[in-house]
């Protein structure tokens, strides 16, 4: 008989994620994806600057909060002094695509060993709902007022797109939260980018779309219909890289 | 057989677990829990399939199914 | 009246900003000096959230409250956490959906509504904090409903006109459905 | 402080979001189009202080702002621009640190602000203002110092001052200096000959110690021209009282208070604390046989006080970092502690 | 009757470059095609931190100096401010790719209307000839003294490949300096690139394959050789994106 | 300083190629593979010192190295690490600015070593090396002091002390203190509860300025156990002179030559800058009525000095930033002509 | 007429010129320039046809070459 | 001699950090206190390149030196760069295949060797730096020649063995090629 329930490495511990927050599923799915790979014991994880700063409040695991857009640098750091250990970020969009472009670009082109979780809302939500780097056209934000793209701010940057040309890579995919399906979905991918780590294979990265319906100011069933309808086409889900 | 729990104090009532539930067997609760918000509730006590949609799209692990079907928590 | 120090405090996305604003406006129609403070939990999301707003006839020194004269209290958490901050002898306005109507201290004077189940009722929980100002106003005559009816429209009609009568509706409920306790301070009792 | 800026004809903004400022750059957003002017949200607070440094070499009145973290990041940059000897306005909202901290009130990057927390000798012209209304007032005369000594001025916040309301007063910019015409900006060589905008000095040989003595030339006389500060029954006070930004304002009400009660208490409070109002201290502890530094952090004006002061009169801190902050009774009992006990050796040198 | 002389934006100048340096190639060029378009008196450059630190001693235009590696945010500020003047960078491949991954990906996805001239020598010039994100997997510099590839440090960023999947870009080209062939070529991609920009179209970016013999520690004429026989089958000349 | 480095136990270095210090980043890149050790040329400053931030949680001793524009960049960094109290060592071997400047020997980042460039109230433990033997043995020390005390150390370089070539003598590494074990490191949590390392801290409210007092215990604890400084006949002396790094190695040869002529002259030059060795001073201002300080920068130290002696004489100042050094001579007129002087009121308050 | 003109105090010796005139009529010289550098000479006074290649790799713009063929300076 | 102190300057690729290099190495050799010191021009390439030594038999002050007793002079730049600084009475070594053989002042004493040409003739002109030494050595007996063969050995055994034979003979070629030319100084002539 199969039992769906909150799965060990996940403390007992409400989080402060608003009402329907896709990274309350994100963690759900690392998390289980530890339990069931049975790493918890030899697992670091990144906490980023970002809603999902408090990370280390949910993980019954090893943590290092870094600073903005840092972790893959900080990720870095630690796989190279303990190659045996299991090392993850877990990113948002403004911290992984803006402020660490370079980390990550970088670290996936040096092909680290690590495990990254992207998780892309396209917005920054710990800040109160500033354009991300990955805001679609026409989005409005607290700072894009009249949409995206209307003073120069490009399109949103898309990130399997761009990493796939990096010699170092090793798996690239992009994911969802915002049905059953894409939720199992992405947990497969992240249980691949975990398996390519035990298995030395190098740089694996998970993008994750996810829902963030404060600072879109849309309720959750709204955000998810926006996930479906407005990202996925700009986001295309799928492997982008896998060798 | 099967077997829907809710740990309300843990839901924030953003009703995806009602969105999702393909038996349309949910709604969310007229009384608050501590934190002031609805949390689901089952509309027909036997028409829980324990498809276990609610708690794969539940961002609280606020839910908890137990399913007549295969391999336990939804292992890949 | 040479000073008072109001604290608001609920959780992120109650609206206690929106509170302290309406009153610090109320204040600037009444001509009296006001200073407002909001602070957030990290950096903006979850934990408890709180505001204060000081109101003065004179020059106000500190823009910080410590020890509220009267604080709004949205929920549970923020009852357990600041109701020890409360002035002796000061006021406590509970959201009586969300914090109950229990006390630990006896000194204090109360004001209860009901606020959530109120703005429920009319249609939208996220007016429960309109509902204690109504609430707050009625029972201390801090400000006039007037000057507090007028903030608030100067405040929702810069963002969003529609939302005003809902509000007002909200404002007004809240004064007629609370209610006014006053305890015999328990400190002054004993001594 | 944005709708200062716009009016004082700041036409270009660059930043990055980092709460407790976002007020800013999302003001920003959407004022400075309407106003004819350029607002970018950078990719980090590296890039922003960069596209600062190239709008001001283009001759825009510019400015970026930013918090603690993000303030430690544009460093680089701040020295850059100071060495080319650009205008432009930096805010620093600060928060608790060191690391990410918290988001409360703070007065930490004191010394990063004034002793240079980039590298090389230069100085920012900085203010630190105490009420809505003076960082309205100030942001307008930062852009006149700045353009007018072509030298980066940088605004340190509380942090709070981001989170108060106050009423302010919005009154139209008045320029308080002549500025002269920008002769070294790039527009294109039409006309003229070429310019160069560079910080790497190598010809001549001690061309880059020339150009550190011109720019202490400058400093001094930003000096001699400069200077701030609000002062509070200093004549005959036997206990001076000091602080900046809002912990000068809570320190204040406690002096008032003391007063009240026929303490011989002053109160001084730098509004540039770069330069440092000197002379004030000099003055105060004529008649003072003490004084006191209230801060929010751990020590650090106190350094320039005692050093504008030649640590005439014994000098006691009282202050903590990381979201602490003075109440006014604090402040008064330490007035009375200090006042009650006798002066060391008043006057002369104490240890 | 041709004449094949110095272009007058050329200052007559010794410049500082070692013999055989392909930045010598790559300035000419870029004088040529500012004067053949008329634009000196409009034109602002940037000189990056890098071996054409000095490049305004040799041009004679408007040019800053920028930090290295943020030439991209400083000519999007000077842009913006005067977006009637023609704004190019011109920067080496540890200023572009390296330090300035961040600015350079975010100026080129925003679309900024400049022309970026990158010298590509697969090297760091000007500190001695330390690994530069574009050196090649076996290459030996002072800091990969076993050839690139062996201590984790990936293989080289190809920047063309990375821009191409950005909305922002409008053009992209990679050229060389290593026969005259490539040199006449490169001048007609470096035209187009700064007509791109009187056009109003956006980002454009000439990639230069160009030879370092000091810190190959080559001869000038071998220098030659190491571009078309080891560079230039790693990074294949061509246009990458044109709209 | 590389092999130093290596011989006490380093074991991970990231860095980012600048002059003048490139020949660290080079030695690394061959001789950690050598020695079972990891060497990463990071993609910009900022990603080597978070590299390090990562490298330390993970338990080994690790090191970075730059000059002044590359250490302006890592001030978050730096602020990041001391908050979370990882151990490193961070090398500046700082060259003239503000800006690029140029790469001549320069000491202008004093105060962003010393008063931390970065936000937030946090000591790094700073050395100062004026010859390449101390350089080598004082690299040694850091790695000590950096575990011992969980606080990053700074290594303040000279630029000229990497362009310089001395005869070293090779010592192996001998641990001066005894270092506890890291049970703070991150090594997964097997058999343990799991652990984390952080800088954000809201809880409870008052977390953060608990923290500060923390750190401040730490760094009074610091303080009171390390101090180091060079003096030469300060005994007797009338006029003491002081300079840190090379500028104090010139300084000594400049008394010397004093002393032999006969001047009542004696020298400090401090080692470590922070902590200050306030008492060094404080003892020498007892039989001195002068201070002269000699920097290559527009006086940053000198405040120090001032602090130390609580302005107890008139202390002079002799340098310039860009590239210029001090030569025997002029210090040695400078040291005539004060000597000639009478103190204005020897041993009372001077302004 | 084509006329070939070297400017030898710019020039850094590097054979570039030498290299790839396709007439092979370019050398370094035995002599050499106030920085201590080989520069480039002639083997045959009339061999050269303009063609221009010299001009074009020269890093330091120390050779002018007027060329009897189509349009002058190289332009596109 | 107490202490003496050496500049060497030339373009950058003239190699004037390794003749400062095995100067100092060879101090090293004798137990003679050795401080040496190289400047570069902008971070690494073009512009004048100088290192210096300082040979003394006590503690060594300053590393740095603004007036040499001696230098080696390897092009004309540098010559007009440094030609003032050395000391009244100094030494100045010059290659004349680069800088001509004419000195601005009297006071100097001068060493002559055509580096440049002997080096080309030797095969490769890079060694005109060490030929430079060897006439140094030659006419002022600084240090042993052994020192120097030694130190020459040492540096290039580590890099790359195989030039070590033409090293040598460059600073052989330079000790006998060179010559002595002693000025009457002058300064004294006037005195
Ligand atoms: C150096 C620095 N810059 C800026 C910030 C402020 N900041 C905190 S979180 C954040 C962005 C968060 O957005 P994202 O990474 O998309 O995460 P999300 O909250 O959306 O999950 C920013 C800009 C900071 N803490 N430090
Ligand atoms: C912040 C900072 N980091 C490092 C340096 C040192 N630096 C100067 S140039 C350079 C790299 C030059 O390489 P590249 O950009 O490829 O240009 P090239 O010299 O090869 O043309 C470096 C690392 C610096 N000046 N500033
Ligand atoms: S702001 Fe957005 S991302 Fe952050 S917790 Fe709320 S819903 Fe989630
Ligand atoms: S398990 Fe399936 S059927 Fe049962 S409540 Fe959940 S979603 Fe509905
Ligand atoms: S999905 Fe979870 S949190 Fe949302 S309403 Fe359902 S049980 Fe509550
Ligand atoms: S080091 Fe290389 S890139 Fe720099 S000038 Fe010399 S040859 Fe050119
Ligand atoms: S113009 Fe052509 S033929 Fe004449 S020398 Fe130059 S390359 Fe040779
Ligand atoms: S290509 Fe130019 S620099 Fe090179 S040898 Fe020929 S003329 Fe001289
Ligand atoms: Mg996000
Ligand atoms: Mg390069």
């Amino acid at each position: 008989m199969a039992v769906f329930k909150r799965t060990p490495i996940l403390k007992d511990q409400l989080t402060h994620y608003c009402p329907g927050c896709g990274h309350g599923i994100a963690h759900r799915l690392v998390a289980e994806v530890i339990d069931e790979l049975g790493i918890r014991e030899r697992t670091i994880g990144t906490a980023p600057v970002g809603c999902a700063v408090l990370l280390y409040n949910y993980f019954n695991c090893d943590v290092i909060e870094c600073a903005h857009g840092r972790s893959p640098a900080v990720a870095t750091g630690i796989k190279r002094v303990q190659p045996d250990k299991i090392v993850f970020t877990y990113q948002g969009d403004g911290d992984l695509a803006a402020i660490g472009t370079a980390e990550t670009i970088h670290a996936a082109n040096r092909g680290e060993n690590i495990t990254v979780i992207f998780v892309n809302n396209a917005i920054y939500g710990m800040t109160g709902g500033q354009m991300a780097p990955t805001t679609m056209l026409g989005q409005v934000t607290t700072t894009t007022q009249h949409g995206r793209g209307g003073q120069g701010e490009g399109p949103p940057i898309k990130v399997c797109e761009l990493l796939s040309t990096l010699g170092g890579v090793c798996y690239l995919e992009r994911t969802a939260v915002s049905t059953p399906k894409d939720v199992m979905n992405a947990k497969r991918a992240i249980k691949k980018a975990f398996q390519n780590q035990i298995d030395g294979k190098g740089f694996s990265l998970v993008e994750v779309l996810s829902m963030c319906p404060t600072d879109w100011k849309l309720s959750p069933a709204q955000s998810v219909d926006f996930v479906n309808e407005k990202m996925k086409p700009v986001f295309p889900l799928g492997v982008y890289k896998d060798q | 057989m099967t077997k829907i729990r809710f740990e309300t104090h843990r839901c924030k009532g953003c009703g995806l677990c009602v969105l999702f539930c393909p038996r349309k067997n949910l709604r969310l609760s007229d009384s608050l829990n501590e934190q002031g918000l609805s949390y689901p509730e089952e509309i027909d006590p036997d028409g829980c399939t324990g498809c276990g949609l609610c708690f794969r799209m539940c961002p609280d692990t606020a839910i908890e199914v137990q399913s007549p079907k295969k391999d336990n928590q939804d292992k890949q | 009246m040479k000073e008072t120090k109001i604290l608001i405090a609920g959780a992120g996305g109650q609206g206690v900003v929106v509170v302290g604003n309406i009153l610090s406006r109320a204040c600037v129609i009444e001509r009296k000096n006001v200073v407002g403070m909001v602070a957030y939990g990290a950096e903006m999301r979850g934990g408890t959230a709180y505001a204060t707003v000081i109101l003065s006839e004179e020059e106000i020194g500190s823009p910080f409250v410590e020890h509220p004269d009267m604080a709004i209290i949205l929920n549970r958490p923020s009852l357990d956490k600041f109701e020890p901050d409360i002035l002796p002898g000061g006021m406590a306005l509970l959201n009586t959906s969300l914090t109950g109507s229990m006390l630990k201290r006896g000194d204090l004077q109360r004001i209860d509504v009901a606020a959530t189940q109120i703005a429920h009722d009319l249609g939208n929980v996220k007016v429960a904090n309109i509902v204690t100002i109504g609430a707050l106003i009625e029972h201390t005559k801090l400000l006039s409903m007037a000057s507090v009816e007028q903030g608030l429209s100067d405040l929702f009609s810069s963002k969003n006109p529609k939302l005003v009568p809902l509000n007002i509706k909200a404002l007004r409920a809240g004064a007629e459905q609370s209610r006014y306790i006053s305890l015999r301070p328990a400190v002054s009792t004993r001594s | 402080m944005a709708e200062a800026a716009i009016q004082a004809g700041c036409r270009f903004f660059a930043g990055y979001p980092i709460t407790p400022q976002n007020e800013v750059p999302e003001y920003m957003s959407w004022r400075m189009p309407q106003a004819g002017g350029v607002f970018i949200q950078a990719e980090s607070e590296v890039a922003a202080i960069n596209m600062i440094f190239g709008a001001s070499a283009a001759g825009a009145r510019c400015m970026t702002s930013s918090s603690s973290p993000g303030i430690s990041l544009k460093q680089e940059g701040i020295s850059y621009i100071a060495a080319a000897e650009l205008p432009c306005v930096i805010a620093n909202m600060q928060r608790g640190g060191p690391g990410l901290g918290n988001i409360r009130a703070s007065q930490g990057d004191y010394f990063q602000a004034v002793k240079s927390g980039g590298h090389g000798d230069y100085h920012l012209i900085v203010v630190a203002p105490a009420t809505l209304q003076e960082l309205y007032t100030l942001t307008m005369n930062a852009f006149d110092w700045a353009d007018y000594y072509r030298n980066p001025v940088m605004i340190l916040g509380d942090g709070i001052l981001g989170q108060m309301a106050e009423p302010v007063e919005i009154l139209p910019y008045q320029p308080i200096l002549e500025i002269p015409e920008k002769d070294y900006i790039l527009t294109g060589c039409r006309g003229r000959l070429s310019r160069v905008i560079k910080t790497l000095i190598l010809d001549p040989a001690d061309g880059l110690v020339r150009h550190n003595e011109h720019l202490q030339e400058k400093y001094k006389r930003i000096e001699s021209e400069i200077s701030l500060c609000e002062e509070y029954q200093t004549a005959d006070a036997e206990l001076v009282v000091t602080g900046f930004g809002v912990t000068g304002r809570i320190a204040k009400a406690a002096v008032r208070k003391a007063r009240k009660k026929g303490l011989a208490v002053g109160w001084i409070r730098p509004i540039t604390l770069w330069p440092f109002p000197k002379q004030a201290y000099q003055e105060a502890v004529r008649a003072a046989s003490k004084m006191l530094v209230v801060e929010m952090n751990h020590g650090q004006m106190i350094e320039d006080v005692k050093l504008a002061t030649e640590c005439a009169v014994p000098t006691e801190f009282m202050g903590k970092g990381g979201g602490w902050y003075p109440d006014e009774k604090s402040i008064l009992d330490k007035i009375e502690s200090m006042i009650k006990q006798p002066a060391a050796a008043a006057k002369g040198r104490v240890s």
